[in-house]
């Protein structure tokens, strides 16, 4: 059979049919994490800190455990310690231990027979605090002097003689910084500070949790990744794998906010100790307190430009803090913060410090958005400064097939120039402006990851297919994993059913995150799709009396490769499937992979602002995000990602922010005071989808998700600041602060 | 918690009267369920006023307009006459919450929650309204501006329930409006809001005048509108509105709003509000 | 606490249920009646995540006490389709990919429902303005507006 | 021999050098011979690193062949959102 390995035309990819999980979706049947029930399930709650940082003295559960109805009590000591510094970080941001960390960290859970016991016994058990001084802010808490959040966390390559709460550096980078700024017309070096943001998915977290005497388990949560959650779950558990089933509910939002555990092993351990199912969903409020939002910053951003526009050199210092406990971020902020150009030197520094907040987790593109909206913002003042035009002096730098990125890696068949040109050509580039409207653009950039993830795909007799896959949909997956699975078999998409398997019934997937799922999990099906073909060739040869090799797959049906083969009429897909039984046996594929060969995305986003000069109220009038997706599989899906990327974009750029009193709690922990975009907030979110195909994938897919977010910080800082005649340095840009810029404070 | 449905404001006030414990009306709810969700509150007893006759009605009288104390803010949004009389009230009224909260949401409720932010207290005190207010000691009438008395206070004493608020007559070429500053368009409590009702002469002087300010005092406080008083609202005579508006702002800095913020914005919607006020007494679109 | 007895009409269908006088009417659908199409996104009016109607009147169910629902007529996202058949907006919102993690869509739905019902030719800025008790995270909400105007025009006769 | 390009941070481990040779013909051994030539480097290997081999991101595939010649760039252990 001969197989092409790429494609590039298609029968059904690229189509926009309707989702799989629709119907169930807009008639209120979807189940989510809270909707599971199971028989004699008791309640869950959980008693939090109120204190940013404190020694535990004492928890006295007793009164608790007296009051009727209340079947189970879970302190820190009752999980036993594990090896593995992260899944011993992820545990104690379920449960604190000897300290709480951060306003909301967990002291104490009860299970109950009723929501209302459960709240009762939560307001019983008495915690004896010994309080300790906190730190919130990144910048405080590098100072030699801050308060120590935990002692003894900083990684090897960390300078001696810093606060313990710095645990990570990181410098990224390549040729001379300094003599490329010696070369400059303009160096311009500006400080900024961004604030943390939350994910702010609708639904809060949710589980459902079932242990048995034997030490058998299933667990069902709302999550961006079931597997993860098992490995963690059955680590802080004591469990063997093969023991702890988890099932992944449909999940309400994520944008990698669910890529952790932060309720899952409490469940699992209030059943163990009651022997009833629990379950446990967090509030609102919880969410916020207690829950990963992004990281923090504070960044130092110095580029130098030659009059014509010209970049000669960047230099970066970032300072992230992920909470109480050590993160990673900062690695993917510094590499990312430059790269969407062709930088003759550049250095990026980063820091990372720990803080009384709650342990960070990623948001679409972790660690990108903040570093991309400094160096966005420095060059738009830059191009103000030199009468510049922004997308001309952007594409004149812009990074191409054969740059040396900033992050070491040179590039391959990249769509940043082609971004570029399209957002310029784009009539909103052009489009007049009305009084007190001012006109931003800025590029993006993120990585997209492949993964491991694992396909089965089984034929039916009916001539039907259905896949087997193992990462929740959170965008539509199912519908463009069915897209694809349709186009290599050559079968209709409602053919197709897609389903989300639990893990006892895969192999290892990674977490929905990373935009790696139509690309990732494509592949594997695409690759699973020709391994069940390779099958049903084999059977039509046997049937004809050829060699296998001799058929090819074309349009849903085996063909003899050429008139040497035999003259027999095409053997349809659902023919070979009837015929199943009867020559072998039921016809499967599946596929098995660490996905690597992700293509990087780039994005341009065009932002028109009205700002009232009074009181500095800003809204967004028109808004255009173009992107490279490398190829959409579903364009209405993909337009789908780019628009709700940009609007949490354009809400942490405005409004967005975790705010922390002197006492070190959190003052907005509610969608009240937390103001994530609402409709009459916006305008139409305008999309062009560009197609540079990723060698990497047979259909060219690259991801999609995650660069949405990261331009809109600097998109909408550089209109605001190009409508006001004053720079703004800090996000979310509140009213408060665009009219005290507007007064010259 | 016990639950009781009044069938008369008389028999919620004796229950209200009688609770030795914490005892909370129902009206709307929107603000009491959220105090219960949070567990900022665990009453004894809720008294639900909803089935007290006429307390869902709007009627005319004395030529301006009973509300009654239930009536849901949806509903006021949907009587042509009282928004054509007091639009800058409805306004108020209107821009509480969602429609979904809307729905639910009475005047009276957010008047006697007590929050220096509600949205519909600014336009009855510039609108000069009274409530009716049944309690233990009889039927009682009092203006709307002494009800509040400072954040989650009132001087309502225990016992004691609004069944009414009663918006005046309209003098001819009168009107008012209601303006507040949130940082989105919708879904927000108020960081400083101003309401103005004026009356016009014939010529278009402005003869009378209330401003009352929201979000900048621990209750909501009036500001000198003889600044406009005898103007036809000519640049000058806005600045200096704006001016004494900011002049009685004593506001908070808080996750909503700084000091300054509050007090500058709170002089431009001022100003704002009395043109809006002033166009629509003149009859202008 | 004592629970209370309460008799109600819900999607058409009489329905009783007990119910502690301190617990929203969010909490009985879901919990005591199995009706989980309305969902909890805050508990406090801020989402719209678990939009009913009561009596006609559009509210968030968390709002409201369940012993309010005596004697009333109540409306979820159970009720919408017909059978098989479902409603335009249903329709409409699965055609223009207006949802994408589905949870805000129920109360949605029934806002929109609720929308169309007194305004059958809704401008965009109003259909915005009517939502913005509706928060969605996903979809930046250009999708939803176009789905409700392409179901309304249906609704209409215009398609 | 395969030349692999360092991030900043770990100069301080290769006597200043950004750019070092080690032997290996796949991802697992370049590792391992990096580890084993400059032993500051073990405990961030450990901990996890990528890949980048002619401009493709690799994160654990310790059997990935890699061309004497090839653009070999050690990166941190990349996740996303």
């Amino acid at each position: 059979m001969a197989l092409d390995d790429k494609k590039s035309r298609f029968k059904y990819v690229g189509t926009t049919p309707n989702r799989p999980d629709g119907v169930d979706k807009v008639t209120g049947k979807a189940q989510y994490g809270a909707d599971i029930t199971a028989p004699g399930m008791l309640t869950g709650a959980i008693l939090r800190s109120p204190h940013p940082h404190a020694r535990i003295v004492s928890i006295d559960t007793s009164a608790a455990e007296a009051i009727p109805g209340v079947r189970a009590v879970v302190t820190g000591k009752d999980f036993a310690p594990v090896e593995d510094q992260g899944f011993a970080d992820i545990g104690e941001t379920c449960m604190a231990r000897d300290k709480v960390l951060y306003d909301g960290h967990p002291v104490a859970a009860v299970a109950a027979t009723t929501p209302a016991i459960a709240k009762a016994a939560i307001r019983a058990i008495k915690v004896e605090y010994a309080p300790l001084p906190h730190v919130t802010d990144v910048d405080e808490a590098m100072r030699p002097d801050a308060p120590v959040v935990l002692e003894g966390r900083a990684l090897e390559h960390v300078p001696a003689g810093m606060s313990q709460n710095v645990t990570n550096t990181c410098e990224f980078g390549h040729g001379d910084v300094e003599a490329g700024f010696a070369k400059a017309d303009l160096v311009l070096e500006r400080s900024f500070k961004v604030a943390a943001a939350h994910q702010g998915y609708i639904e809060p977290h949710a589980c459902m949790a079932s242990v048995t005497s034997d030490g058998r388990a299933d667990l069902y949560c709302c999550t961006q990744g079931h597997f993860f959650v098992r490995a963690v779950c059955s680590a802080l558990m004591g469990m063997e794998a093969s023991q702890l089933r988890v099932t992944a509910s449909e999940i309400g939002g994520g944008f990698g906010g669910k890529t952790t555990v932060f309720i899952e092993p409490v469940a699992l351990m209030l059943s163990k100790k009651s022997g009833r199912p629990v379950k446990l969903v967090m509030t609102r409020d919880e969410v916020f307190k207690a829950s990963g939002p992004t990281v923090h910053a504070s960044i130092d951003c110095k580029i130098g430009m030659t009059k014509d526009g010209r970049i000669t050199a960047g230099d970066m210092t970032l300072r992230y803090s992920g909470g109480a406990w050590p993160s990673g971020t900062i690695e993917m902020g510094a590499q990312a913060g430059f790269a969407a150009y062709d930088m003759p030197a550049v250095r990026t520094i980063g820091w990372t410090a720990l803080t009384n907040r709650p342990k960070e987790i990623s948001y679409r593109a972790p660690g990108a958005p903040q570093a991309v909206y400094a160096v966005e913002a420095v060059i738009d003042e830059m191009c103000q400064q030199l009468g510049l035009d922004p997308l001309k002096t952007r594409l004149k730098n812009a990074a191409a097939k054969g740059t040396l990125s900033s992050y070491g890696v040179t590039f391959d068949e990249i769509g940043m120039v082609a971004t570029l040109e399209a957002a310029q050509a784009h009539p909103h580039w052009s489009a007049p402006l009305g009084p007190n409207q001012g006109r931003g653009v800025a590029a993006g950039f993120w990585f997209n990851f492949g993964g491991n993830t694992c396909v089965t795909l089984n034929i039916n007799t009916d001539g039907t297919a259905s896949v087997t896959e193992g990462n929740p949909d959170i965008g539509g997956s199912r519908a463009s994993i069915s897209l694809m699975a349709a186009e290599e078999l050559g079968i209709r998409y409602e053919n197709v059913r897609t389903i989300v398997a639990d893990t006892a019934s895969l192999g290892y997937n990674d977490n929905t995150d990373g935009s790696r799922v139509t690309f990732a999990v494509g592949l594997a099906t695409i690759k699973a799709a020709r391994a069940a073909i390779k099958v049903m060739c084999e059977r039509a040869a046997a049937l004809w009396g050829i060699d296998a090799e001799a058929v090819d797959w074309i349009d849903g049906a085996a063909h003899p490769s050429g008139p040497n083969a035999g003259k027999f009429p095409p053997m349809t897909l659902a023919e070979i499937a009837a015929q199943s039984f009867q020559t072998g046996g039921p016809i499967a594929g599946h596929h098995e992979v660490n996905v690597d060969g992700a293509g990087v995305s780039f994005g341009v986003h065009i932002c028109d602002v009205e700002v009232d000069p009074e009181t500095g109220h800003t809204l967004v009038k028109r808004y255009t995000v173009v992107q490279d997706a490398g190829k959409a599989v579903h364009p209405t899906y993909v337009e789908g990602q780019m628009q709700g990327g940009a609007v949490q974009g354009i809400g942490w750029a405005l409004n967005e922010e975790y705010i922390y009193g002197k006492d070190g709690r959190l003052q907005n922990a509610g969608f009240l005071d937390y103001r994530i975009p609402v409709a009459s907030d916006l305008p139409k979110i305008d999309t062009v989808i560009l197609e540079i195909p990723n060698p990497g994938h047979p259909y060219g897919v690259r991801g999609v998700g995650e660069t949405p977010i990261v331009p809109p910080l600097a998109a909408v800082t550089n209109a605001v600041s190009r409508t006001i005649g004053k720079r703004m340095y800090q996000v979310p840009m509140s009213p408060p602060r665009i009219l005290s810029a507007i007064k010259g404070a | 918690m016990r639950y009781m449905t009044a069938e008369t404001a008389e028999a919620a006030s004796t229950a209200l009267a009688a609770e030795p414990g914490l005892a909370r009306v129902l009206a709307g709810g929107t603000d009491l369920l959220v105090q219960l969700k949070a567990g900022m509150i665990q009453p004894d007893l809720v008294v639900d006023i909803k089935k007290i006759p006429g307390i869902r009605e709007i009627t005319p009288e004395a030529g301006g307009w009973r509300i009654g104390a239930a009536v849901a803010n949806a509903e006021l949004k949907e009587h042509a006459q009282v928004k054509a009389d007091w639009p800058g009230v409805v306004e108020g009224a209107n821009l509480i919450g969602s429609t979904q909260v809307q729905g639910r949401c009475t005047m009276a409720g957010n008047l006697c929650n007590g929050s220096p932010a509600a949205d519909a207290v600014p336009g009855l005190v510039a609108a000069d309204a009274s409530v009716t207010i049944v309690g233990p000691s009889g039927t009682r009438v009092a203006k709307v501006a002494d009800i509040p008395a400072g954040p989650g206070r009132t001087t309502l004493a225990k016992g004691e329930i609004v069944t009414a608020i009663h918006l005046p007559a309209r003098a001819p070429r009168s009107a008012d409006a209601y303006l507040r500053f949130i940082p989105r368009t919708e879904m927000d409590i108020a960081v400083a809001s101003a309401a103005v009702s004026l009356t016009l002469s014939e010529d278009g002087t402005v003869t009378h005048a209330r401003v009352a300010l929201g979000a900048v005092a621990p209750k909501v406080v009036l500001a000198d509108a003889s600044t406009i008083i005898g103007t036809k609202l000519d640049d000058a005579a806005l600045a200096a509105l704006a001016k004494a508006a900011e002049s009685v702002c004593n506001p908070i800095d808080d996750k909503r709003g700084t000091i300054e913020f509050r007090t500058s914005t709170a002089g431009v919607l001022a100003r704002r509000a009395a043109l809006i006020a002033y166009n629509r007494a003149k009859g202008v679109k | 606490m004592k629970s209370i007895q309460v008799s109600t009409t819900i999607n058409g269908d009489p329905v009783e249920f007990l119910c502690t006088p301190d617990e929203p009417l969010l909490d009985v659908l879901r919990n005591r009646l199995g009706l989980t199409g309305a969902k909890e996104g805050c508990g406090t009016g801020d989402c719209g995540a678990c939009s009913v109607t009561v009596n006609g009147r559009l509210v968030c169910s968390c709002l409201v006490l369940g012993v309010e629902a005596e004697g009333a007529q109540i409306e979820t996202i159970e009720g919408m389709a017909q059978g098989e058949t479902l409603h335009p907006l249903q329709r409409h919102f699965i055609e223009k990919a207006a949802l994408q993690c589905g949870v805000c869509t129920p109360g949605i739905l029934v806002a929109a429902k609720s929308l169309l019902e007194k305004n059958a030719s809704p401008t965009d800025e109003e259909v915005r303005y009517w939502l913005a008790g509706n928060l969605c995270r996903c979809t930046g909400y250009d999708k939803i507006i176009e789905a409700v105007q392409s179901a309304a025009a249906e609704m209409r006769g215009e398609v | 021999m395969v030349k692999v390009k360092l991030w900043g941070t770990l100069r301080q481990w290769t006597d200043g050098q950004q750019e070092v040779e080690v032997e290996g013909r796949t991802f697992k051994q370049v590792l391992d011979n990096l580890a084993a030539t400059y032993p500051g480097l073990a405990p961030q290997i450990k901990r996890g690193v990528s890949l980048a081999v002619d401009g493709v991101i690799y994160r654990d595939a310790w059997l990935q062949p890699i061309a004497p010649g090839a653009e070999v760039v050690l990166m941190p252990f990349m996740k996303g959102g």
